[in-house]
């Protein structure tokens, strides 16, 4: 918003800092020569109509395009081609103090830092102004040091600020590039376990679970517990299965000693029902 | 526009910037009024550059709804690590569930919580379901029938077993150093001591159980 | 890895799909680890990428995260047609405010007001986090312990930059001694005659402390 109106120019030449700012500010007619307020039938116009009108919402604008007090001297200071160490400050609050008795006419509430500005130009006015004595006040200074060194501060992060803005910036001078990926296998990876982990995970259940009495854990051997998962799985979905299928020759005593176990264990628990129809006759097995 | 090199310089500028299909009608926009090439000049410069952009690593093709650059499809292997997920890591609820379910399988999920103390999340039993760790084998005669769980060949295959009796027998597990002794000959590697956040989690729930803090630090102590 | 054009081939194809800039570290992960380049080897590969792409419309760069392709910024006039919206416009109280954390981090909100000479609104900072040009990189020990911003990689990237020393560097402080004695020197000069008797005398007393001043300022910045 601040780029709607250019007040910054060294170029407009006029003496009073009144004029570009009315000027910007009612969008009279700009000029290039001495810079008159407007023209009025032909004649230039260099005071201030004391009747004119300005709207409060234009000198709001005015002084939102100034930075601050900082930025209003600086523009001062370059409108005359001064070199800021060069500031002749008497003059320069003399233009600063105008602008601010406009504001002030327009009824425009001023930022504290505006006035607090010109209370600090007012007193380095008066400190030059005061005789010198030329071996007292070695220490004290130029009364302008401080001014200045803030008004050189703040017109090289101004700067700096400017130089910003002119780096090539994405999606503005760049644009950074994409292309379609190709098709890719989703394969989330899946996360590595070691048998360590689950074991040392089990030891803390078992710790835990130790402290309940009536929860403590009694095992049977796994080969059997694993048994038992086999022949549930065998029996899924199935109405009977017949006894000896579950058996297998192959595994020998032990395993069929394993089956066995399993299989009590799995009506123990109440998992399987075992069916004889007749003496003697075909055992089967059916999933409760 | 007089420059053929300026007219692809900025046709494939703009399908970069793009990072979508643009039809040429579009592209033809890009361009001022008065510096507007013809679509058929457009269409040329677009061929050319196809030829251009041959065994490169991304090539330029008309699609439906317009040209685009696309990375050519056999650097799929090398593109997709891009975007791969470092592995997560499982949860320590996860793992003891784990445990529970191959030691005491068949087991359902209530049984599980009754020895761990806390519950299981349905979200654990899904992820080892999906891994084919564990299924279901069958269905416990109570009210809600609820499902057992046992392990499967590919959890045994996966931690190098022929079968669960190669698992340390119970009373071995009761013994946390000795597990630790034993099994770092195996070459387990270090990762295993990480707890994370998540399993945490769970033994504060079983924390907050009075009996439980007291007890347990006893017994750690030891 | 024994070739280099497809080592290209795969650098440039990742860079692409990934629409964002690439550090070497990430761009090594692409490859398994029995064929991984030397970061090297990367490097020397993507320099000779950079000359390869010279005069087409986009660029392959290295800026503060990583290497990325960008379109060249000559073709902006063209590409910015692609887009209904014109690019934001920074107020200059926020392009202000984002020089001074630039060059002056770790800055607190009353050292921009200070320098500025106005307060900063809560808006501009805000607008600098969510952006992530800025971030919160401590609190000076002073009462209320204000934050300390500094600027972050991703206000690099976006202004095209590898690393702050590529900020166009910040005007001198002039020192108002020696400028008085240049002045002297030079005996005639065009601006010496607006200068009022009053401030003419003084130069020569203001010597020391805006020199210091200027010094501080200076140091600061590094």
């Amino acid at each position: 918003m601040n780029d709607s109106i250019e007040l910054s120019g060294t170029d407009r030449g006029a003496d009073l800092p009144t004029e570009a700012l009315v000027g910007a500010a009612i969008v009279l007619q700009p000029s290039q020569q001495e810079m008159p307020f407007a023209i009025v039938e032909g004649q230039p116009v260099t005071q201030i109509p004391q009747d004119l009108y300005i709207p409060p919402d234009a000198l709001e604008i005015i002084l939102e395009a100034f930075e601050g007090p900082l930025d209003l001297l600086l523009y001062l200071i370059k409108r005359q081609n001064l070199d800021i160490l060069d500031i002749n400050v008497s003059r320069i609050t003399h233009q600063y103090m105008e602008y601010i008795e406009i504001m002030k006419a327009m009824q425009f509430e001023l930022a504290a830092e505006y006035l607090l500005m010109a209370a600090m130009l007012a007193e380095i006015k008066s400190r030059m102004l005061l005789p010198r004595h030329e071996n007292i006040e070695e220490d004290e200074g130029d009364p302008r040091a401080e001014l200045i060194r803030r008004l050189q501060e703040y017109e090289r992060y101004k700067q700096a600020a400017e130089d910003v803005d002119s780096l090539p910036r994405l999606n503005r001078d760049l644009y950074q590039v994409s292309a379609d990926a190709p098709k890719l296998e989703s394969s989330k990876p899946l996360p590595d376990v070691a048998l360590k982990e689950i074991l040392l995970a089990f030891a803390k259940v078992l710790k835990r679970a130790d402290m309940f009495e009536s929860h403590s854990v009694q095992m049977e051997k796994l080969s059997t517990r694993e048994r038992m998962s086999h022949i549930l799985s065998r029996l899924q979905g199935k109405q009977f299965v017949p006894f000896i299928s579950l058996f297998s020759v192959e595994e020998g005593r032990q395993g069929v000693v394993v089956t066995f176990l399993a299989m009590m264990e799995l009506i123990k628990e109440s998992l399987i029902d075992i069916v004889q129809n007749e003496i003697f006759g075909p055992i089967h097995i059916k999933a409760r | 526009m007089d420059d053929l090199g300026q007219l692809k310089r900025i046709l494939e500028g703009a399908l970069l910037a793009a990072g979508e299909p643009l039809p040429i009608e579009r592209l033809a926009l890009l361009f001022a009024d008065n510096e507007r090439p013809q679509n058929a000049d457009i269409r040329t410069a677009l061929k050319e550059m196809v030829e251009e952009y041959q065994g490169r690593g991304f090539e330029l093709k008309e699609v439906a709804s317009g040209w685009r650059f696309q990375v050519c499809q056999d650097l799929a292997p090398w593109i997709g690590r891009l975007w791969e997920e470092k592995p997560a890591r499982y949860s320590r609820a996860l793992l003891e569930t784990l445990a529970l379910i191959a030691y005491r399988q068949p087991v359902t999920r209530g049984e599980i919580e009754e020895v761990r103390g806390v519950s299981v999340s349905s979200n654990i039993i899904r992820t080892l379901l999906e891994r084919e760790w564990i299924r279901v084998v069958g269905h416990r005669d109570v009210p809600g029938r609820p499902a057992m769980y046992a392990t499967t060949r590919i959890f045994l295959d996966y931690f190098n077993l022929k079968n669960l009796s190669e698992l340390p027998p119970l009373a071995e597990i009761r013994d946390l150093d000795k597990i630790n002794a034993e099994l770092n000959f195996e070459g387990v590697d270090s990762k295993s001591h990480e707890v994370e956040p998540e399993s945490e989690e769970s033994f504060d729930e079983v924390q907050d159980e009075p009996l439980a803090t007291g007890l347990e630090t006893e017994k750690e102590d030891r």
